[in-house]
């Protein structure tokens, strides 16, 4: 494509770095409703999507960005979205219905602080209504991204997940990634290697219906409970063979750490910086990273559990993560201690305090 | 003889008979679109979008590709793919409450936007899967299985009036009508205007569709007939709201 | 991940604060360094207090945010108010010689307390526009995360199209760079 | 996937001008034809339809092959022939 | 009230049960919008209503409901609606703003398959999406019913767990309890000695706001995070200061169990059947069953499963009542057998088939 | 002597200045609701009902029990209060884009169930509060956050004509004007018949005011009167599109 | 929760399966028994087979469904086919005599099969349309879940309104009822 | 919780007729007023308002007391009193 050559380090904003990685990755048309701290997303995309021959559609709400994103997707095109807070509650009736089809959507989250309105800026609140919503079994892949290299390098993976698995993908960040400025190298995907998984249309494809090819008949309705638990058998199935194949995390230090920490996304960096600094000064303590939400590295994480002590989760949220890790780990009975901050954000100082309490055995 | 039954051609003969009730407009209304693709020769490039409602009973009922939505987001998912496909002919096909209610937002905005689609919207009075509950177009008085004692305009409202609310807010270009299945040729005289103007790219094109529901309205064929032929109308004028002044060359 | 230096610097709306952060940022891209600034953003953004947070370092910058900075510059009497929350034990806190009656609301916890005649040295001799290139000199004369050299790039980088209109503002802005660099190092802190 | 051809009942009408033909197959008894022939020649049948409702019959006398039954039909469930001349709706 | 002269045996649908006891609960408007398999309860409501003096009103879709609940509520009228399947999902963006205004909305759902439209008919798929969807921390009280005896009696406590507590409230039924007929009692709550607890207006008090009275101020938009947070820590210690007194659960044979079966709602009466076929037989099985599902009776299901060998989770959804099992457990390491149907109904033939299997250790 | 600033009554004092930007519009149209408030003496009946969007920052902007709600359901929450409480006025305020996107069925629905609720939505042709995005209100050619280039109108879609929907779709006792933050006194005068028609229970009663936003016009005073006054008028229509006959007695 | 005796009985749309549903149920209520009955519902019931699944025992009912029951009853050849998964080995399966090329679709696994000439002894000996009350004798004749006395009482109840316009279907639908007892009785089953 | 009384500047104007008065404490300087005063009679003032803009200041010759400057304020900022007659908007 050559939109970029080469490497190209830059300073930029989350959102912008979406809107980079979304052309890079060859997608065609962004749909999409302002929510702050979402807005750049769109506001770079329609800046850069003109000159690529790009498209953009503002809809009338997500419900609408979301449904016209399935439409665009139908069609075989590269499409997403981007939303966050209240808007992402909306966005998981269409979600739901990408889910019911094995449709395979891109939305991008910028997560805030919930429930309702609640702040335009910050939290990992919509961990569990990302991996969970709609009224599924959330049959989904969520990237939960820490920096704005990995939001570059999921945006572009997230397209090629979608496409190759037909599961609604997210990349799940939050209102620090989407405003702050950092460094990250922009590349072209296909410059390193990466190749672009081919789409495919569900409709429109050539030929006449019925004759020389069989119609799209495509539904999420099903007449009988028999029918629908067959097709969900099959997704469910499907979801759970692709998972190992997609599954990321990071680790450091596990072996033998009194205090394993646990932490996704921006929170995660606080996370790390706490622990290589007391790691640094010879404590044993560690971390543990799951990058893919959904489907969850609970095998990895288990064995990375097994070889510590204690837990601890932390995050922006009061217990999301918490739940995911208990659901994971269930059967092993390492004692988990906790830093909860429902929509406030974790500094690194405050982690290392927490661990130090917990190390010298001083938390109850 | 060999007599086969004259079915369009675009119509899926393997799921036929059609899952609709004895006498529904609804297999008035898509014989008429059925046979309005055929005469214009469109089969292979249309696609149609079907909501939850008995409109959904659809899903495999043309030889076209056909998507089947949520209730009331039928508009959305064809408009958006015909921002990414405009060389498709794409149809919106909903109910009442898909696309006066639940969906209204959709309809507005996308006429509004003058989006190059086509939506043709089934007025049966009544939430017909469900049921029978009261819709935005029960008429007043009507007896539905929400307004037991029927609609009260004080307390439930009046009814909808959607061509009209759409001719209100599109351009020149779009084109707006109410037909009903009672008036079969006009009705297919409709659609086919409607999906010409979206070939022509012209605007947002809209046809309400009169129909009927034996079962929620629980008449046999006179009364079936003689609401949806003579009482409607009373509520809901039938013709064309917008016509758009077609440029030649 | 390196130790960055921290800093905020708090205003309100039209004070410029933003934009000191944008260009501060763009002297350290410039260097050659690492950054990460944020704004603080909110729905009552309108009427409330700007802040921008920065670090910057030789290497990739950890956590986004901070809970107490190195240097925390408030700007108004509400921004003195706003940024006590950020003032550790570490931290040496400017806040504008101008800014009346907030004695009482002053961190009583910060490493150092200093008030800068920022406003009035603009005023008086340069312009009341430069005032935030004023205080962009100030903390880099105490903090030196970039030399004053890419300061002036960056400035150029920035503004440049603005001087191409007027170019006494070039020198403005360079002068009033410097007027903030040396004012804190008249008052022995940097 | 087609289906094998439908069973038709088939009658000549009209003066044999025409023929009409019934698809029990397809016909749901809704009655819409019946209440909308204008020379009122529809009744129902013996033969019973796809839901196992009467199905309807025409009266050869009656019967002007107006096609009008076969307009309204829902479910393409009749089917006029012209012997003569042109077959356009 | 006198709607009901004594104690009345009746058979009728789940719906009805539900109208009936909204009713006598002095529920005095309904909001609500069409959806299988909830359908009837606004069909029986807006036959009984007139003829008490109540209100009801069809909106334009879910949203609208429960936005208008949230209205009605505000006035200091009991208010209530129901939905079901992709209307719970579009009810998380109103519940979402009653959850962070405390605002005592009581929901009735009768889950279908999900996800997207799926069917109309039954499942269990609703639970994490009711207990925990929208984007915040689920502060919301869920009942699950398993008759229609609890459908009328449990319909009747949301109303005063709603206005006592002040967090939104579920009952959590399904499309079988719904549509079925069978047999309860209906009474009313008066003559059975339960005091419904007074109501109180947000809005709309007597007196001149700012004179005579403050004026009501009621947000859910905060400007800075810290300012959340506040608002999140005093609601959270709410609830779970509140959780102990409204927990509830049922249990049968659990001491020395080899096998106990956790199952909610209607597949519990499935359960339940299992369990005493075989308790019957002379073999160790109990049950467990939570009754509120959020908040979810921790302690008294660790206690009854510290007694137990194995445990076994039926549902008719893909682990949703397994997670919040899990979740619940951590820390102990019981087996945990699973018959997990999403969409479809569970026999209590193929329970007991499964938990033979598990007693006789044929089960891989 | 001592002079006071001449706030109305019901403007809650303490809360002031209020949150809206220098030379916002809000200020204006608040202060005209105010006003009418004070001088109709319901100060006390008022239930007022804001938005999300830069309404969402008159939460405590009066002395009347207010209820701050989600993007665009501002309508539903007061539909819902006056349905239970129908002795309450209930007062509506919202953006172009929670009334006309996000939260346009509602409208509508409200507009056509002919709810007795008063509605007054700011027409400022952006999403204010987000930063400027494109709304259903942007002009053809104006540049906004997501029109870098100017609402390109094939592109984008055209501006939605709320009043006019509405008064294509409301009943007789329904009143729909648009006022202008530039002509102050008829905005009064609009939204004093506005709220008449509430307490008359007439019907439903829309009020959309032009306004201005000069942070995302990017305008200066003398700019930013020009484009109220003389520019979007030439879109937006002034005066009123529906007066209920009033009946005596 | 005792044991309950399972019925299902299937039909389309038209033959009044949910009718006979609601009429057995009433009687067993008014028999004092308990019961529970749910018919299928979904999206294309329009066009679909119509089913009702019926418990009646003494005590409160257990679960709502059932897999297999313990008869099972078809009145169309679709139905005949739906209702193959709901045979098991204790099933008693009846289907109406006149539905035809339905041989390699009946059930493989039933307890026993067993086509009664419902539809033509209704048509020749009564009406069309008690057919489904004949079903009822018929089911009421192999069960004994309710008495003949009820059913008639409950058949009163439900349809007494008709009667009084047109008494004479009283005594048809009395008599279908007894009718059908009676036919499964000739035949051995009851 | 009443607001302590704002600061006031006022200004006798229109030939004494009436009082001008500026609360700085509200006003934002947005300049609305100043750009539809039909007398020209509004500059900006040494005082600054509330976010330390400047506000705005009448010209007591030219300004009539017309009161437009107050009415197009939207934060209330400027009241006129006249020192005669009624005060009716
Ligand atoms: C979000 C959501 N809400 C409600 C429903 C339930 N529902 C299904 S169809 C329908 C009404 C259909 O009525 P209409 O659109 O008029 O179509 P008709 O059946 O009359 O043709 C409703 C309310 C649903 N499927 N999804
Ligand atoms: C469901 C949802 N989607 C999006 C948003 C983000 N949002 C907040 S305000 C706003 C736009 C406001 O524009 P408008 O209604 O025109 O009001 P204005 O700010 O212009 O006065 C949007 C999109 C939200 N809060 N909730
Ligand atoms: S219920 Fe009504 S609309 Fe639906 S298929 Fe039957 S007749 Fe048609
Ligand atoms: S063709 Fe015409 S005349 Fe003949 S049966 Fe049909 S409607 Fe009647
Ligand atoms: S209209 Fe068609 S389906 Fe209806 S009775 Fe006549 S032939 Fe049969
Ligand atoms: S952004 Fe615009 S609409 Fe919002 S407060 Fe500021 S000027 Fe007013
Ligand atoms: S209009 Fe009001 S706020 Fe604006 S400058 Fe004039 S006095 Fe100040
Ligand atoms: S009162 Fe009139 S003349 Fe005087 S300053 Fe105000 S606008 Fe100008
Ligand atoms: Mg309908
Ligand atoms: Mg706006």
């Amino acid at each position: 494509m050559g939109i970029i050559e080469g490497e190209k380090k830059a300073f930029m904003t989350g959102n912008e770095a979406v809107a980079w990685a979304a052309l890079v990755a060859g997608a065609e048309i962004m749909y999409g409703y302002p929510i702050t701290p979402q807005n750049e997303i769109m506001q770079y995309w329609t800046r850069l999507a003109p000159k690529h021959g790009r498209k953009f559609l503002q809809t009338e709400d997500e419900l609408s960005a979301g449904f016209t994103t399935i439409g665009g997707v139908l069609t075989g095109k590269r499409a997403f979205t981007a939303t966050a807070g209240p808007g992402n509650v909306l966005m998981q009736e269409p979600m739901s219905m990408a889910e019911a089809m094995r449709i395979p959507t891109v939305v991008v989250v910028q997560q805030r602080g919930g429930p309702s309105t609640a702040t335009v800026i910050y939290s990992q609140q919509e961990v569990t209504l990302t991996c969970f919503g709609g009224n599924g079994e959330g049959l989904r892949v969520v990237y939960s991204t820490s920096s704005h290299q990995e939001l570059y390098d999921y945006t572009i993976k997230a397209f090629n997940t979608a496409w190759k698995y037909r599961f609604p993908t997210f990349v799940l960040a939050d209102g620090y990634q989407a405003k702050m400025r950092e460094s990250l190298v922009l590349y072209d995907p296909e410059e390193r290697g990466i190749e672009m998984v081919p789409t495919e249309p569900f409709v429109g494809k050539p030929g006449m219906p019925g004759e020389d090819r069989p119609p799209a008949h495509l539904r999420n309705t099903y007449n009988i409970e028999e029918e629908l638990e067959e097709v969900l058998k099959k997704d469910i199935q499907e979801y759970e063979q692709m998972a190992p194949e997609i599954i990321e995390y990071d680790e450091f230090n596990t072996d033998g750490a009194d205090v394993l920490v646990i932490a996704h996304g921006v929170v995660f960096r606080s996370a790390a910086m706490a622990v290589r600094k007391l790691a640094d000064e010879g404590l044993k303590v560690g971390y543990f990273r799951p990058i893919t939400l959904r489907p969850f590295p609970q095998e990895q994480l288990r064995q990375a559990a097994a070889k510590a002590k204690q837990l601890m989760v932390v995050e922006s949220a009061y217990g999301q993560l918490l739940k995911l890790v208990k659901d994971n780990l269930y059967g092993m009975d390492l004692p988990i201690h906790t830093h909860l901050r429902p929509g406030v954000g974790v500094t690194p100082e405050e982690v290392v305090a927490d661990l130090r309490t917990v190390l010298e055995g001083r938390e109850d | 003889m060999d007599i086969q039954p004259k079915m369009p051609k675009s119509w899926n003969a393997a799921t036929k008979p059609h899952k609709f009730c004895p006498g529904c407009g609804h297999g008035l209304i898509l014989k008429a679109l059925g046979q309005v693709i055929d005469e214009m020769g469109i089969q292979d490039r249309v696609v149609f979008g079907c909501d939850i409602g008995c409109s959904l009973l659809s899903w495999d009922f043309f030889n076209v590709d056909t998507v089947q939505t949520h209730h009331g987001r039928t508009t959305p998912v064809m408009v958006g793919i015909k921002k990414a496909r405009p060389d498709r002919i794409v149809i919106a096909y909903m109910g009442d409450g898909g696309g006066y209610a639940i969906g209204s937002q959709h309809l507005v905005n996308a006429a509004t936007r003058d989006d190059k689609i086509t939506v043709i919207l089934v007025n049966n009075t009544v939430y017909a899967m469900t049921g029978g509950q009261m819709a935005p177009t029960t008429m007043p008085g009507q007896k539905t299985e929400t307004t037991p004692f029927g609609r009260d305009v004080e307390q439930a409202g009046y009814p909808m009036m959607g061509p009209e609310m759409v001719a209100a807010i599109t351009q020149e270009g779009a084109y707006v009508a109410r037909g009903s299945v009672a008036k079969f040729r006009k009705l297919k005289e409709y659609i086919r205007k409607a999906l010409e103007n979206q070939i022509a790219m012209r605007g947002f094109s809209f046809v309400e569709a009169l129909s009927t529901c034996p079962t929620n309205w629980r008449t046999n064929a006179e009364k079936t007939w003689e609401f949806v032929e003579k009482i409607m109308p009373e509520q809901y004028p039938l013709g064309e709201l917008k016509v758009p002044v077609i440029k030649e060359g | 991940m390196g130790e960055a230096v921290r800093i905020a610097i708090a205003g309100e709306g039209g004070q410029g604060v933003q934009s000191v952060a944008m260009i501060l940022t763009e002297a350290a891209a410039l260097d050659g360094k690492e950054f990460l600034y944020i704004p603080n953003f909110g729905v009552e953004q309108r009427g409330g207090v700007s802040i921008a947070f920065v670090q910057i370092g030789d290497e990739k910058i950890g956590a986004p945010k901070f809970k107490t900075g190195d240097i925390v510059i408030a700007l108004s009497d509400r921004a003195v108010r706003r940024m006590g929350m950020h003032v550790g034990s570490e931290t040496l806190f400017i806040y504008d010689a101008s800014i009346k009656d907030v004695e009482d609301d002053l961190p009583k916890n910060a490493k150092k307390i200093m008030a800068i005649p920022a406003l009035e040295t603009a005023n008086k001799e340069l312009h009341p526009r430069v005032f935030n290139v004023l205080i962009m000199g100030a903390v880099i004369g105490v903090t030196k995360v970039v030399s004053l050299e890419k300061a002036k790039e960056a400035i150029e980088k920035k503004l440049g199209y603005k001087f191409e209109q007027n170019p006494e503002l070039r020198e403005l802005n360079f002068k009033a760079l410097e007027r903030g660099y040396q004012l804190v190092a008249e008052m022995g802190v940097a | 996937m087609k289906k094998a051809a439908l069973k038709a009942i088939s009658k000549d009408v009209h003066k044999g001008k025409a023929v009409f033909s019934i698809f029990p197959g397809l016909c749901k008894g809704c009655g819409l034809c019946r209440e909308k022939c204008p020379e009122g020649a529809l009744s129902w049948s013996e033969e019973l339809g796809v839901y196992g409702t009467p199905t309807v019959i025409p009266d050869p006398e009656k019967c002007k092959a107006c096609r009008t039954c076969e307009r309204v039909c829902p479910d393409c469930a009749i089917a006029i022939t012209r012997k003569t001349g042109e077959d356009k709706d």
